[in-house]
């Protein structure tokens, strides 16, 4: 098992890239074969010399890459044509949706390939560096906060000038998981006043410790699972969430809305009312507008005009910042190998026991 | 009362001397350090009236002359306005100086009085010990009255210098040391009075170089001399409550006198010789010779923490320095000490709009606390203490009053109208405008002559 | 084997030297002038010496010029402790009213 | 002379208003009458109702207000047809360009029309509430910012992180005036790794007054005017600047242009070869395109990709900003009125001694 | 000799010996300070022999004995590990004590050779002063023994309390007071053995109920007993030198002892009185006794200002705290000592990736001081101080050696081998992943237990 | 009127407490541990005592019971000084090595 492959993903929905000539030099130095696709990473900028360089072998199609490769390495699911191309036996690594992929899956799986979804990779110290719900959100969270303030139609920092005082931003993040931590960070940087909730009440300390303000729902259990997700709140949680967030989303120029039970549908926060109550030329933006959003009028990759409030929304936001994504990413994806190298045989062993495997091993057809 | 039982309340006090100059070190203590030291004096005196014994008409005499310089010394002390104070303080020692010599004087004339031999037969370590009293307390004596002069303003305070002085002073410091040597030799009166009259010459020309700027050290340095004159007289009288204290005020006011050095930056024998003095004072007379009042940081702490409100007025100063770290870590400090710190900034702080509130934001100051213009103005009049840190031009008054200069209509931020103001800047150069600010000059601004951001954090260290 | 007294007083002297340099080393610079003046004040303990020189002599005599010496010198350093005690007072009381203001 | 009116710009090329709902009160206290064409901020969200509130009067068409009101309140001249309708001695306030407003201001003239451009205000303590050019420099300089970083495809902070670390993104300022200083404090703020040049000494100062790091042409004499604003370099001068920059453009990831000589054409100053040398994907926003331009291949209103390297360049880049840039202009605006109301007549008085009235008055045919 | 030059010169040794303190309470001239006690004890050697005077073959055996003596003193000095410092003070305290109690009863047993009067007629002021010394003398004998052996772990360092004990304590003190009225009574010698008796007693139960972290302490108190001890002798002996150092070692041994709880936080009383040390070493217990060094901010910051380069390592904790703008100023008060500075980013440090950077980058620190791990972990082994600053998991060590701990696998910042490694946080408690850090008991490792930013904070004022 | 001389040795024993105060008052605590082994090498200069023990009595009978505790108080009080004076240069002799590595 020493040939690595890497075939183009769909350039209209997806940008990022799952090998970076970075990541080839290391996966050389651990003997790995890569072949890719010509002209990989040309839509980022990047040349195939430099894969050349790197010691990468390109290859015309993805016929050829599919074909020859024992692990091949992706972003999203491959296509219908894909699935029939790549190696019985091979190991496909990937972010996988068990709901939209299920039937590639399931094809994937009768060729008996082990395919493996870092979607379901444990949240255990040692995943981390494999981690790429992580990385990945973390860079959403900036960008949300970048791309909303680009759309606001005023400045966000406080200047007290001869012309008059400009008033700070107010930005309210809702959900203070990694993306929305980063977006409090990166909305505080621009000298936004930033304030958060979130239903689990170590976020408090956390987001303080980011200088932004925390809104607690008073009287809330904690809501935190044992893996650090967030539980589904009950009603009369919700309740006091409403009314605490009814008034908060009023008084807010900026939202960005990260809140997220994995595996579930996002949950509604802000309501249609509440949207209409915030002032002309506010903007909400839906980070979790693919799984359902938090936001009313919230629709992928759509900027919605409500009484002069936008709500925008944009199905994988990471296509806004591929190149940094791509390289996160592709570091994510060279760790998870680095894990099922063995060491001492100096090949790909597929300990069952670790936990790291066991648990993003799809193995039985959906 | 025995010898040593009135030996034993000697010591008693001068421990409580001890404890007063103690208790005056920090504030929390000073007022208690004052009650021992007056404690100490009364058993000082009560011990002496005791151990003498003899309540002769004497006792009388001794009575209406101490209560007729009581009343003098309280009725002076509540008279004096606050501001007169360093020249009372030199004034005050110029009497303990002439009282030693008195003392000396004194037992002189009478050794016998004092079991010290018979006139003209006196013990020799009694006569050396006696004559050095006296000299020091002669050259206290006029070296006080001379700084008196030169404080009150009756003597010009710029320093007098003339060439060759310090020869003369060396000349003179022998000529005292040749006297006492014949004193001891024929114990003749002549030597001893013109021993002391030498010591008052000295004494006027050690005072008279040294520049008005560096007479709290002088001040701080006759003390010291004082304290000496009287511990020669204690080994004299060979009485510890004289030679205990006497040590201590010497030393203490020596090493007092050290530090303040240290606190100007100046060096320590380059005031006590004068000469160099003069080169201070020359700067001073370019300025157009108007007085700037000038501190340090302990100062600038040290008002600060007695504040009940602060108003902070960042420049472009604090912008260059990179001083708003410090600045607000300064503002926690006094906010911990429950001290009220708002900022005021400026619509032109700085070089660019909103220059300030970008350096703030990346303090980390708290955005309710930063006050626009129109909003902090009229609070500067109730607000203890205006730190304005590197800023300037948004300061100057003639923008209210002067049609000509190049700033006329632009508001200002009134921090004159505080308590007390603070200027944190580099020199006494102008801002951006180019015109000089009359705020420097006033009664109630000190200047703090450094870098915004050293002496920043110089007053946090001192905060805390 | 008796020690001449003197021994002792220098003894003495010289650690309150020690005392005097260590107390004033680490004073505040906002106190400097208060403990000026109470340093002056306590310095007019000079008063014993001249209660002894007023008070010397026959008791007849007690207008011999070494006691007039002494009067004087009383009278000066009585000046001073009075005043000085008492001035100083004010100046600390200045401080802690300005305290009390917080 | 108590009638002030404004009438709607051409949506089309501009956004801002020259009166804003909270500067119709201060007229009021000051007793003008104020008149508004209906719908006068409507495309900013207020709604006529505000500044009604205010006291203002809105009249259905613009002609009404040119035809009632003394003294008219612009962004930018007026077309034509207003330039016919407004009454004759009325004063006119805005921002004009002597060259390509030359006819109608020519016009206007005719009519005995008093113009004041803002454009030409002394740089006088006093007249800095009045400065537009500040004001809106000032804003510029932050949007350029946050539209560069929209753009570019990487992260600009620095974060490490367990997939790896991200480099900081290495911000150029090119030109230390009101704009570049702002353009440094936002890039700063953001995390990047900032530099400016340009050819005032005294900018040294304030570049690192903000934390960034000053790049200065070795030998440069000070090109300062005595009214603050830079004179054109010589060749010698320009030369050096050159070799300076050709390695300083290379290494940079974003560069801000906003050199500019009042009265002249831009400088040119990134070369093509400059642009070309760049790393694919960095971004070139040219602030100075309305006058020419600083950099190679900069149009306004258009992203020219060169190489991998986006140049963009807007012509008013306050349209992207309308709120913030109305408020502080319509303020600028009302100052500048406020300085030629005489406090004890009452009324306005145009002082021809008063610097700020001569030097803005446009009294002669151009 | 006589008596007055050599009493001058047991002055000069006084003197010298407060110059020895003096030096020692500041590393610059420590050294100096250590040469003038040597000084001082030379010259007190030197006088006693001289103004004795009589060499006869007696003073052979004082030679005899003192080289032993010394040579034992010298090499224990040389062969002891640096480590066992405290016990060995601890030790030496004994001996003083057991000499000023064998001074004490030579002259009990032979007053006439110190001039106190006859056997059985010895003065009565003297003969209080000896038993005073005999006793104090006693106690720190048998009290620095127990301290010595608890130090030594050949005694168990767990306080032994029992019921009644300070009782038992005051009884026994009362007894020596009692037996010293009959002694000067009386003067029969067993009331003296009596006394001496019971005052070993008395040293063995103040010292076993206090526990051996507060040793430091009970080792200071010890050292001013045997101060007093010699002062006691002093008095008896009419020796100045012994008078002035015996009340300079007691009096500043007190008020180290008392510095020391401060710094330590514990009530001066709690641990002299011994009982309280109980609840403390409860605590220990609980943590499976693993000792824990702990310091405060002077520590700190001398160790910082000693090092030549310092790595900074910033976790959640310093987030938490708000600390990055106090730790940037620490860093600037390194830097402005010339030593080098750098930060040490781990991956995961913190609740977020680049947590870290961001609140760096709030505070100013330049980008190319920030090093990520893979470029910073070699340099920890030339490194002389780690400073961590609320981090915990991200240093610790069991990441590398136990698969079964669940961060097994994570590559980890390896601070320990760095010379010092100072840990920053509140408490023991563990990080995120909710394990236990074994740094913490590493001999290396100074905890400082406070608040991020106060510590940092402080320790900034104690580099200024 | 003679003052006894114990007089002088309180003051003397007195000002000596305050000098000892004060001159730790302000140490640093990473000093704590060699000022304690100087102060504790100080305090035998009880030896002093110990050798007029060791040399009083007669010339003749030099091994009274009263010289024998001198002798011993010698022995010990001598491994203290030279003890604690080497093992503080010893300590102290680390601090100046870690300086010299700036
Ligand atoms: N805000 C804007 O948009 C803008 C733009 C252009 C011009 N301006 C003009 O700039 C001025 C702003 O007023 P301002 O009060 O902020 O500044 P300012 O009047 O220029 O005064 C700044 C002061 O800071 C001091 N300073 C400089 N470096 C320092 C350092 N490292 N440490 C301590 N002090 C330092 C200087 O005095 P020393 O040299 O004695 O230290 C100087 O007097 C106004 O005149 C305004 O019109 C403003
Ligand atoms: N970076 C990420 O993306 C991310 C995300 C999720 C989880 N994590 C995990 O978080 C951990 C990060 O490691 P870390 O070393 O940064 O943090 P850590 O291991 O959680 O340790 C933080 C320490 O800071 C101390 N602390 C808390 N508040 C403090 C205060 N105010 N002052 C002083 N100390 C304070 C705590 O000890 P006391 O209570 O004793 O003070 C605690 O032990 C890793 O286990 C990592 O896996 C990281
Ligand atoms: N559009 C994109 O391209 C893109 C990219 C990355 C991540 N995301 C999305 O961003 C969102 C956040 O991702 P993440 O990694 O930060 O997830 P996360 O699980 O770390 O954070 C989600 C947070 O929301 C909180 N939350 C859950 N229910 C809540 C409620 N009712 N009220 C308030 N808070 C609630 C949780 O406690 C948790 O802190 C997800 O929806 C994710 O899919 C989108
Ligand atoms: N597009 C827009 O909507 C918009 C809005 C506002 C301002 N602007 C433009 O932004 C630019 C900057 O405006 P400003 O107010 O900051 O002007 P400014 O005069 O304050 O600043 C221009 C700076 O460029 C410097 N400079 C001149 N020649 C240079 C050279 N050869 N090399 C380096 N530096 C040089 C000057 O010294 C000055 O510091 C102008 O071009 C202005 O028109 C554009």
């Amino acid at each position: 098992m020493k040939i690595i492959g890497s075939v183009k993903e769909d350039l209209a929905a997806e940008k990022r890239i799952s090998v970076t000539p970075d990541v080839v030099k290391k996966y050389k130095d651990l003997d790995f074969s890569i072949y890719l696709e010509k002209n990989y990473g040309n839509h980022l900028g990047i040349r195939d010399e430099e894969y050349k360089d790197n010691g990468a072998s390109l290859v015309n199609s993805s016929k050829e890459v599919l074909e020859k490769s024992e692990i091949v390495l992706r972003v999203n699911c491959l296509s219908n044509d894909q699935a029939n191309l790549i190696k019985n036996q091979s190991i496909l690594i990937g972010q996988f949706d068990d709901f939209s992929n299920k039937e590639i899956i399931n094809k994937l799986i009768k060729k008996d390939i082990k395919i493996f979804s870092l979607n379901s990779l444990p949240r255990i110290t040692r995943a981390q560096s494999m981690d790429v719900l992580s990385s990945q959100a973390n860079l959403a969270g900036y960008r949300a906060v970048i791309e909303s303030v680009e759309a606001f139609e005023k400045a966000v920092p406080m200047m007290m000038t001869a012309a008059g005082t400009i008033t700070p931003a107010k930005v309210l993040v809702i959900g203070a998981g990694v993306a929305g931590l980063q977006a409090i960070a990166t909305a505080k940087r621009l000298g936004g006043i930033v304030s958060a909730t979130d239903v689990r009440i170590i976020a408090k300390e956390q987001v303080e410790s980011l200088g932004g303000k925390f809104l607690s729902v008073e009287g809330a259990e904690n809501l935190e699972t044992k893996e650090g997700y967030a539980k589904e709140a009950d009603e009369s949680f919700k309740k006091k969430q409403t009314d605490l967030l009814k008034n908060a989303v009023k008084k807010n120029d900026i939202i960005i809305c990260t809140a997220l039970i994995p595996g579930k549908k996002a949950p509604r926060i802000i309501s249609e009312d509440m949207v209409k109550s915030m002032k002309p030329g506010s903007i909400i933006y839906d980070l979790a507008v693919g799984q359902g959003g938090n936001s009313a009028f919230s629709e992928a990759d759509k900027v919605n005009l409500v009484n002069g409030v936008k709500v925008m929304g944009v199905k994988n936001i990471l296509n806004n910042l591929p190149l940094t994504a791509s390289n996160l990413y592709a570091k994510n994806l060279f760790n998870f190998v680095y894990n099922l190298y063995d060491k001492k045989k100096k090949s790909i062993f597929l300990n069952e026991e670790d936990e790291i495997v066991s648990k993003t091993l799809i193995t039985k057809e959906l | 009362m025995s010898a040593n039982l009135s030996a034993i309340f000697y010591l008693i006090s001068g421990v409580l001397f001890i404890l007063a100059l103690r208790g005056l070190s920090s504030p929390g203590t000073s007022r208690r350090g004052n009650l021992f030291g007056i404690l100490g004096m009364l058993i000082a005196i009560t011990v002496t009236f005791l151990s003498i014994g003899n309540f002769s008409s004497g006792f009388i005499y001794v009575l209406i002359f101490l209560l007729a310089g009581g009343s003098v010394g309280a009725f002076i002390a509540y008279k004096i306005p606050m501001t007169a104070m360093p020249e009372l303080v030199a004034g005050f020692h110029s009497l303990v100086g002439l009282a030693a010599v008195f003392v000396a004087i004194s037992a002189f004339l009478n050794p016998l009085a004092f079991n010290l031999g018979l006139p003209g037969d006196i013990k020799l370590s009694s006569l050396i010990e006696m004559s050095i009293g006296a000299a020091v307390g002669a050259i206290t004596f006029s070296g006080s009255i001379i700084a008196f002069l030169k404080l009150r303003g009756i003597m010009s305070g710029s320093p007098i210098t003339f060439k060759g002085q310090h020869y003369i002073n060396l000349l003179l410091g022998l000529t005292i040391i040749v006297l006492i040597f014949y004193l001891c030799k024929n114990q003749s009166d002549s030597f001893f009075w013109s021993m002391i009259a030498i010591s008052f010459l000295v004494g006027l020309l050690l005072i008279i170089p040294i520049g008005g700027a560096d007479m709290p050290v002088v001040i701080s340095m006759l003390n010291s001399y004082s304290g000496w004159a009287a511990a020669g007289i204690g080994f004299t009288l060979e009485n510890t409550a004289l030679i205990i204290t006497g040590a201590l005020v010497g030393s203490s006011g020596a090493i007092l006198s050290y530090i303040m050095c240290k606190g100007m930056n100046r060096s320590f024998f380059s005031v006590i010789l004068g000469g160099f003095g003069g080169t201070n004072s020359a700067q001073q007379k370019d300025k157009t010779k108007k007085p700037v009042k000038s501190g340090n940081s302990e100062d600038a702490a040290f008002l600060m923490k007695n504040a009940s409100s602060v108003i902070i007025v960042p420049g472009y100063g604090m912008a260059v320095a990179q001083a708003q770290h410090a600045v607000r870590e300064m503002a926690d400090c006094l906010k911990k000490n429950g001290i009220k710190v708002s900022y005021a900034v400026h619509p032109v702080a700085g070089r660019m709009p909103g220059h300030m509130n970008v350096l703030l934001a990346e303090a980390n100051v708290p955005y309710d606390e930063v006050f626009e213009q129109e909003n902090i103005n009229n609070d500067f009049a109730s607000t203890d203490v205006a730190f304005i840190i590197g800023a300037n031009d948004v300061t100057n008054p003639v923008a209210k009053t002067d049609p000509q200069s190049p700033i006329y209509g632009m508001p200002i931020l009134d921090v004159e109208k505080s308590k007390s103001v603070l200027f944190v800047k580099r020199s006494l150069s102008p801002g951006y405008a180019g015109i000089d600010n009359e705020l420097f000059y006033r009664d109630n601004t000190l200047m703090l002559f450094a870098d915004a951001k050293k002496m920043t954090e110089e007053i946090v260290k001192n905060l805390g | 084997m008796e020690i001449d007294p003197f021994i002792f007083r220098l003894s003495i002297f010289i650690l309150s030297i020690f005392v005097g340099y260590y107390v004033v080393w680490s004073v505040t610079p906002s106190l400097h002038t208060p403990l000026m003046s109470v340093t002056n004040a306590i310095s007019s303990v000079i008063i014993v010496g001249a209660i002894i020189a007023g008070l010397s002599g026959n008791i007849e005599s007690i207008f011999d010029t070494s006691n007039i010496f002494g009067f004087l010198a009383i009278f000066l350093a009585a000046i001073n402790i009075f005043g000085g005690f008492l001035v100083t007072q004010r100046m600390l009381q200045m401080y802690k009213k300005k305290k009390k203001n917080k």
